[in-house]
C-alpha cells in the first residue's frame, strides 16, 4: 500500500501544482475570457486533486490509524522531496504561450492515462479517472487551439511558441519514464504503465504542432526528471513557502 | 383627415421611467443619461477587475484546499461581473478597449476600497463580509434600475455577490472560534476594512450633487446615507454573532430613530484614495496595465489567427 | 521597556528587510563590482540586524525569563503585523536604479538617525549607533554616487531615476512621523524625535538630486505609510513565507 | 668583435618553466600556451559566477541570522574570485566582456556540477563540503601553475575556499546532530551531490589527451585521477564523522594500494550536463544572460556619467 499512497500522491501533485501555478494568472491574463478560462483550469486541477489526497489519506489513515492525516496535511506539510510531481507541473508560467504550452503538454498526458486509468482495478482511482477525464477532455481541446492559435498566428507568436517548445520539451520525456511506485502499480492492475500511452501522447502533439505550423523538438530523455523520486527544480521550494505558509506559521489551527 | 400625434422622445422616455418600464439599447435616451450610464458600469466593472487583485493576492496562500478553491471561485465570478457589467456598458456604445483606456490613464474610476492592501488570510473574510455585503447594498437596488441591460446583469451579479458575503462571514466565523492569534487576526482585519467600507458609498448626500438627477433616472434608487445607514444597522447586529467589535467608539443603538448611531468618517482619507494617493493605487493600476500590455502579442496573435481562418473559409 | 522593545524592532526590521532586498540581487548585479558592492551593504545591514535583535531578545527575556528568546525568534517567528519596519524597505527591488535610489533615501534618513541615536541615554542602543554609522557613511556615499550617475547619465536612465523617484518618494514621509513608541523613547531619552531629522534629510536629497540632475518629487504624508504599527504593502507577506520558511517547516531545530 | 648570443623565445619560456619561474604577462610565451590559458582561467572564472546562482537560490532562505550572513559573505567571495580570474585572464588579452559573451552564447564552459539544483538547505552543506572540496583539490595545485597572475589569484581564492569548506562542513555537522529530519535531509544532500562532485576532477586520464600539455606546462600539475583518489580518500574519512555514508557501495578501503576503491563513474551523465543537458543549464545561463541585459543601461550610464565628467575636468 506504500506504493499505492505514492502513486496516488504523485498524481495528486501533479494536479495541485499544475492549478497553483494556473492559479498564479489570475487577475492578469491576456483577457477577461482567458483569465476564467485557466482559472477554470486551476479549480479542475485543485478538484482533482482533492480527490486524490482524500483517497492518499485514505489509505494512509488505514496504515496509520493513531495519527490521521486529511487532505490538507498532504498538501501543507511535506516539503520539497517529498513532492512526487513531474517537473513539467512546477515550471514557472513565463508568458501566456509558455502557460498555455505547459498546458497542452500536461493535458495531452493527463487525457490518455485516464483514459488508461478508467480500468484501473482499484475502484476510487477508476471513479476519479472518469470524472476527471471529462474535465480533461475540454483541458487538452482548450489548450490545443491556443497552441494552434499562436503558432499560426503573427510572426511574434510563432516565434515565441518553437522557443516555449525547446524550453518546456525536455520536461515531457519524464512523464513516460516509469517510477518504481508505477512498475508496483502496473503489476498489482491498478496503475498504466507510463510507456504505454507515449505514442499516442506524441501522435496527438505531432498533429497539433502541425495545425500551429509549429515543429515539433527533438530531444533525448536525460536530466530532466527526477520529478517522481522528489528531485524537482529549484522552483518548487519557492511555490511551496508560499502555498504553505499559514498551515506552517499556525500549526494544528482550523481555516 | 386624420391627425398625427406627435410625441417628442424625451417624453417617451421620462414616461418609461414612470411607468417602471426598462429602457432598451435601440430606445432613444437622453446624451447625459447615457453618460451617466457608462460611467457608473464601466466604473463598476473596473472595481471587479481591479476587485480580483486584493483577494487574488491570497490564492496562492489560502490555508486549505477547500479555501483555495473557495476562493479562486470567487475571483473567477469578479471576471464573470466584470464580463456582464463591460457587455452592459457596450450597449451604450463604448468599447470595451476605451474602457480600458480610461481605466489605465486614470481616466475612469473604480471602487476605492481596492486601493488597500490584503495583509492576512483573515482580510479575506472581512473583504467577503464587509465589502461584499456594501456592495450588495449598492447592488440589489441596481437590480431595478432603469437601463434593461444593467438590471439585468445586477440580478445576476447579486445573487453570486451574496454567495460571496456568506462565504466571507464564514471565514470570519471560523476564525472567531480558532486560536486567539486567530481571533486577533480576525479583529485586526474588521479593524482595518470597517472604515473604507463605510466610505463605499459614497460623499453624504449632502455632497453628492449628482444623486437627485440619478434618482430621477432611476438608476439610484437610494441614497448614500440611506444605504450606508442601512449597512451599519446590519454589521452592528452580525458583529455581535461574530464576536467581533467594530472599530467606532460612537456606534451606539439609538431607540429613538431605530437605527444605529455612528462616529464621523474620515472623508479626506477617502478623498486621498479617491485622488490616487492611497495605500495601493499605484500597484493595482500597475497590475492592470502590465496584464493588458503583455497580452498586446496574444491578442493580435489570436486577430491574426482567426483573420487566417475566416480567408480559408471563405476560399473553401 | 515594552516600548523600548518595539523601538528595537522597528530599527532592526528596517535592517533585516531592507539587508533581504539587497540580498536578491545576489549573483544579478548588471557588474561583478555592484553585486558585491550591494551585497557588502545586504551584509552591514544584516549585522546591524542582528545586534538589534540580540539586544530585543535580551530586553524581552527580562521581562519574560520563562520563555526566553533569541534573535533568530524575532526574525524568523513573527508574522506581517507584528512587523515594524518602514514600508520603504520592502518595495520590491525593480531595477537597479530603484534599488539603489530606494538605498539613498534608507541610508539618508539612517545616517542622520544614527548621528542622533549616538547621544542615547541607552547605551547599547547607543554602541550600535557608533558602530552602525561607520557603514552607513559608506552606504550613503555609494548609493549618492549612484544616483548621481544614473541621474546625470543618459536620457533613458534619467527617465528611469525620476519614475523611480516618482514612485519611492511617497514612502519616504513615514521615516518622520512619530509612531507611539518612538515618542516614548524620546520622552525617556533614548530615542530620536523622527520630525527633528527631516530638514537635514531633505537637504542631503536634493542636494544630491541636484547634482544628478533629478528633480526632488513633491507629495504630502498621506496613507504610504502604517509599517511602524505593521500595517504593510501587500510584498511583506511573500518575503516573510520565503524567509521564515525553514524556522517554520522545522519548529525548535538548531541551524 | 662583440658575439651577439641569440636565444630563441621558446627556449626561454621552456628554459622558466624547468626552473619553476613564473611566466608574467609582458614575457613571450607560446601561442597555445596563451590560449590554453585563457581557457582555462576563463571557465574557471565563469564557474565562479555561474555558481553564485545555486548557493544563492538559498540566500533569501537560509535559516538563521548567522547562517544567512555567512552564506551571503560566501557567495560575495564568488564574486571576488570570479574578478580576480577575469582580470588574470585579461592580463592574456582578452576582455571582460569578450569572456561573458563567451559565457552567453555558450562557447566557454563553466564547471558542470553548478548545472545541479540546490534543492534543501543541506545542499549548501554539500556543496561547501564537497564541491568546494574537490575545488580546493584542484585549486591548490594551480597556485604553483606557471603563469604569475593566475597563480597569485589561486593563492588568494584557496585561502578562502578552505575557509567555505569548513563552513560547509560544519553545516552538515550540525544537521548531523539534529532532528531525524535533519539528518536525513543531509544525507540526501550528501547522496545527490556526491557523484558529481567526482566528476569535477574531470574525465578519466584515458580520455583526457591536454592533461600531458598542461602538465608540460606546468599549468596542471597532477592528472584528473591522481586528485580524484586524493578526494576519495579524505571524504570517505571525513564522511565517517559526520556519521554520513557516500553513496557508492563499491566504496572500500584497500590496505593493498593505502587508497579507497570506489565505483564506476556515470561519465554519460557527465557528458550529457557538458553538453547542455543538465538539469539546470539552461536556467543557469539565462540567469546569467537577464542579468548581463538588465544592466546595459546601468552600464551605459555610468560611461556615459563618467565621459562628461571627464569632459568637465578637462573644461576645469
Amino acid at each position: 500500500t506504500n506504493a499505492r499512497i505514492s502513486y496516488v500522491l504523485y498524481l495528486a501533485d501533479n494536479a495541485l501544482i499544475l492549478g497553483h501555478r494556473n492559479s498564479e494568472w489570475c487577475g492578469h491574463g491576456p483577457a477577461l475570457e482567458q483569465d476564467i478560462a485557466l482559472s477554470n483550469i486551476a479549480l479542475d486541477l485543485l478538484g482533482q486533486a482533492r480527490h486524490l489526497y482524500q483517497y492518499a489519506a485514505e489509505l494512509y489513515n488505514q496504515l496509520n490509524p493513531s495519527a490521521p492525516v486529511t487532505e490538507d496535511h498532504l498538501a501543507y506539510l511535506r516539503d520539497v522531496r517529498d513532492f512526487r510531481n513531474c517537473l513539467l507541473a512546477e515550471q514557472p508560467n513565463g508568458h501566456w504561450g509558455q502557460t498555455v504550452l505547459r498546458q497542452f503538454f500536461f493535458s495531452c498526458w493527463q487525457y490518455y492515462f485516464y483514459q488508461q486509468l478508467q480500468h484501473s482495478n482499484d475502484t476510487q482511482l477508476q471513479a476519479i479517472a472518469i470524472k476527471s477525464l471529462k474535465e480533461v477532455t475540454y483541458h487538452l481541446r482548450w489548450s490545443s487551439e491556443w497552441v494552434i492559435r499562436l503558432g499560426d498566428g503573427t510572426a511574434e507568436s510563432k516565434t515565441r511558441m518553437q522557443q516555449a517548445a525547446a524550453d518546456l520539451w525536455p520536461y515531457t520525456h519524464e512523464l513516460f519514464q516509469p517510477a518504481a511506485f508505477e512498475q508496483e502499480a502496473v503489476s498489482a492492475g491498478y496503475g498504466v504503465t507510463p510507456g504505454s500511452i507515449e505514442k499516442d501522447c506524441l501522435g496527438r502533439i505531432q498533429h497539433i504542432f502541425s495545425e500551429a505550423t509549429l515543429s515539433v523538438p527533438v530531444t533525448q530523455p536525460g536530466l530532466h526528471s527526477g520529478g517522481k523520486t522528489g528531485v524537482h527544480t529549484e522552483h518548487l521550494g519557492f511555490i511551496l513557502a508560499e502555498m504553505q505558509f499559514l498551515q506552517r506559521a499556525y500549526p494544528g489551527s482550523e481555516w | 383627415m386624420e391627425t398625427v400625434e406627435i410625441t417628442c422622445p424625451d417624453q417617451v422616455f421620462l414616461d418609461k421611467l414612470d411607468r417602471e418600464l426598462k429602457i432598451e439599447p435601440k430606445d432613444w435616451m437622453p446624451e447625459p443619461y447615457r453618460q451617466t450610464l457608462i460611467r457608473q458600469i464601466s466604473q463598476h466593472a473596473h472595481s471587479e477587475i481591479v476587485g480580483m487583485l486584493p483577494e487574488g493576492n491570497w490564492i496562492t496562500r489560502a490555508p486549505s484546499l477547500k479555501r483555495k478553491a473557495i476562493l479562486l471561485a470567487k475571483v473567477q465570478d469578479e471576471a464573470g461581473h466584470g464580463l456582464y457589467l463591460y457587455a452592459a456598458a457596450e450597449t451604450l456604445g463604448i468599447s470595451r478597449e476605451k474602457m480600458y483606456q480610461q481605466l489605465h490613464n486614470g481616466k475612469a474610476k473604480y471602487s476605492s476600497i481596492f486601493n488597500y492592501p490584503t495583509l492576512s488570510w483573515a482580510d479575506i473574510g472581512a473583504i467577503g463580509w464587509l465589502v461584499d455585503g456594501a456592495a450588495i447594498m449598492n447592488q440589489v437596488p441596481l437590480c431595478r434600475n432603469s437601463y434593461g441591460p444593467y438590471a439585468r446583469a445586477m440580478v445576476r451579479i447579486c445573487k453570486e455577490e451574496s454567495f460571496h458575503q456568506r462565504q466571507g462571514f464564514e471565514i470570519l466565523l471560523t476564525l472567531s472560534r480558532g486560536t486567539p492569534q486567530q481571533r486577533a487576526m480576525a479583529q485586526d482585519a474588521v479593524n482595518r476594512w470597517w472604515w473604507p467600507s463605510m466610505m463605499m458609498f459614497g460623499p453624504p448626500d449632502a455632497s453628492s450633487p449628482h444623486t437627485q438627477q440619478s434618482m430621477r433616472w432611476k438608476i439610484k434608487r437610494f441614497t448614500n446615507d440611506e444605504l450606508r445607514q442601512k449597512f451599519v444597522d446590519i454589521c452592528a447586529e452580525q458583529a455581535t454573532i461574530l464576536g467581533f467589535s467594530l472599530p467606532d467608539p460612537l456606534l451606539k443603538w439609538n431607540a429613538t430613530t431605530g437605527h444605529f448611531d455612528f462616529g464621523p468618517i474620515n472623508w479626506d482619507e477617502f478623498n486621498q484614495v479617491i485622488n490616487g494617493n492611497g495605500p495601493c493605487n499605484k500597484e493595482r493600476l500597475d497590475a492592470r496595465r502590465k496584464a493588458w500590455d503583455d497580452g498586446e502579442w496574444v491578442r493580435e496573435a489570436a486577430e491574426a489567427h482567426a483573420a487566417k481562418q475566416k480567408t480559408k473559409a471563405a476560399a473553401a
